[in-house]
């Protein structure tokens, strides 16, 4: 499935948009990014999870589509010194270079997929020896007590950490304090009592459970909520103390917790706190 | 092939093709549901298949054994397939086999996406050595759209393990133990054990002894 | 068997028996080490073992992946096999994913990161699944400082797609887009203000999709 976008200048998937620009077809200069991502995050919204797979696609050719806008909007050559007309050359290569590694192997991957298309069409033979080999076969269970297998089950079921959904880069500067504010001042009132839990059931990501603390945390500086804890990592209690309810935007935060810039690595988000436990 | 009647070929073909891939005898009924032609017909291109390897001193022949037929190795080249399942055969399961043993075990009847996403790896490969030794085996289909195969613990599981039945294995409980604990177990585990713990199990496990 | 030389025959057929209870692809090496005959000797053999089944148009066939001989369907009676195995089917790829393990496939050993850096993007979840399909596993570590894990394919990665060894990967060079092409994506990097995109430029590259 691919992602598809629907703009003035262009109805189709993505990944075709880029090529038609990358074939001059469609102007980069006529294309409006806002209008895309708009378009992509609305649709993300319609499907109702995201598809880190898609997401992803999506971010890659959104990139690529900034650089080229970015050069195509840069000031002519005229008008700049010759350290950064090389610069820009430089730049130009390696964004030429990446675009021709992509394609390169983009080709490729149709071809492993046709070859494994091809080979699905036969099944191996996986029968192995019959009954009158069985007992030339060793023992594998020889030694093994009911213990070893309890064990193992243990080991096997409860080892594994918890899979971590690396959706922290995919969301990068688009989660605000102001954001998680605006909503908590909704919920919050109505609700009068919810635990933290509750209240980031529904996250998408890390960076933006991470948003809601901080919220309230500005909320609680302000007294407008009580926060309760019994122990640590016990269940965090918001209760709504403000008088009257408060809409949207009337709680402005400073300027300098505004954006919560999650992690850049995808193993950094395991060690952003969920905000529960503090 | 060439000593069917023609029109026998592609029909004897297709006979081929699922025999082989089949792990255990397949019945004629089904055989002939596969192919839309009659009982009848599939046991006469079975018997031509027979008597075809036969004639062509194949290393193969075609039984009928369990009330359905089966390829298997000519009784004449035993020596090389007694050679070869000892050769092959691993001496014992890897930690990473016996967790997917186990898991079976107690997780029965589960299918092996179930049993792989619980592993975090793919299983297939362990799975089916576990079948093909006899610990495990498939026991039904899932309902769900993809009628996925369901697999057990078979009863040369329990007797290899002295027990009754699956109700006797020791109960799971509620294990959770924490990183140190699951740290302390594979260092145990280690040295108790020369068995490396496998994070993989599609590395098969290989012969130690 | 019979367009076999006499004295082969029963070699080949020792060949077959062998194969007929194999559960993965068998390297040569073994087969000749079991037969006690030459690697060489083995080719030969299994080559005319194929050519015959292909000539008398069996259901079945004999190719070489990941490195060993197989016993497999032939593609021409998929449905029929399908029908008979009706899970087991895995699921394909994405278009991503594909990319991904084409990069590994031709550039590995390769880390997370260097992947990452072809593709622009976090490959950490592609590969995650990567691995978990067993298409994809760690192969060792880098020497620099931060030792990452490097990755490559597996044998399952030839067996699911019918290669013999990664050298028999088509050459990436020709996947490598043509002048043309090339020429007309440096014309939109291009960042002089007195060269605006042509329109009569639209002619001469159509776009694939």
């Amino acid at each position: 499935m691919a992602y598809e976008v629907h703009i003035d200048v262009f109805d189709g998937p993505f990944d075709l948009l880029l090529r038609l620009i990358g074939a001059q077809q469609v102007d980069v200069y006529e294309v409006r990014l806002a209008e895309i991502v708009d378009g992509f995050l609305a649709e993300t919204r319609r499907i109702g999870e995201l598809d880190l797979e898609l997401a992803t696609e999506f971010l890659l050719i959104a990139a690529t589509l900034v650089e080229l806008k970015c050069r195509r909007l840069l000031p002519g050559q005229h008008d700049a010194d010759l350290e950064e007309d090389l610069a820009l050359f430089e730049a130009r290569d390696y964004l030429l270079a990446r675009l021709v590694e992509c394609r390169t192997f983009s080709g490729a991957a149709d071809v492993l997929g046709k070859l494994e298309l091809a080979a699905s069409r036969s099944l191996a033979r996986r029968a192995g020896p019959d009954e009158r080999f069985e007992r030339r076969a060793p023992d594998l269970l020889a030694g093994v007590t009911a213990d070893d297998v309890v064990a193992a089950a243990r080991r096997a079921l409860a080892a594994r950490p918890p899979e971590v959904v690396p959706t922290a880069q995919l969301v990068r500067d688009e989660v605000s304090v102001q954001a998680a504010l605006d909503e908590l001042v909704v919920t919050l009132p109505e609700k009068g009592t919810m635990t933290f839990r509750d209240l980031t059931a529904r996250s998408a990501s890390t960076a933006h459970v991470v948003a809601c603390f901080l919220a309230l945390l500005e909320l609680y500086k302000r007294a407008m909520v009580d926060l309760d804890q019994v122990g640590t990592f016990g269940e965090l209690t918001v209760v709504w103390t403000a008088a009257s309810p408060t809409g949207p935007g009337e709680v402005p935060v400073d300027d300098d917790d505004q954006l919560v810039a999650a992690p850049a690595r995808a193993s950094g988000a395991r060690h952003v706190p969920d905000g529960s436990g503090s | 092939m060439s000593a069917l009647p023609f029109e026998w070929r592609a029909e004897a073909a297709a006979l081929e093709a699922v025999l082989i891939v089949a792990t255990e005898p397949v019945s004629p009924g089904l055989l002939a549901e596969l192919l839309e032609i009659s009982v009848e017909r599939v046991d006469e291109l079975c018997g031509a298949l027979r008597s075809g390897y036969e004639e062509e001193e194949r290393g193969f022949e075609l039984v009928k054994v369990a009330g359905g037929y089966r390829l298997q190795s000519h009784p004449a080249y035993r020596a090389y397939v007694e050679r070869f399942v000892l050769d092959d055969a691993p001496a014992r399961l890897s930690a990473a086999a016996l967790e997917t043993l186990a898991i079976v075990a107690y997780k029965q009847p589960i299918s092996r996406a179930q049993v792989a996403a619980i592993r975090g790896v793919n299983a297939d490969g362990v799975i089916r050595l576990l079948t093909s030794r006899g610990y495990v085996e498939p026991v039904g289909r899932d309902d769900g759209p993809g009628q996925a195969i369901l697999f057990g613990t078979t009863a040369l599981f329990l007797e290899r393990l002295g027990l009754d039945s699956t109700a006797d294995l020791p109960p799971l409980g509620q294990f959770v133990p924490d990183t140190a604990t699951v740290e302390a177990l594979e260092r145990v585990l280690r040295t108790s054990e020369d068995a490396p713990v496998g994070r993989d199990d599609t590395d098969r496990m290989r012969a130690e002894g």
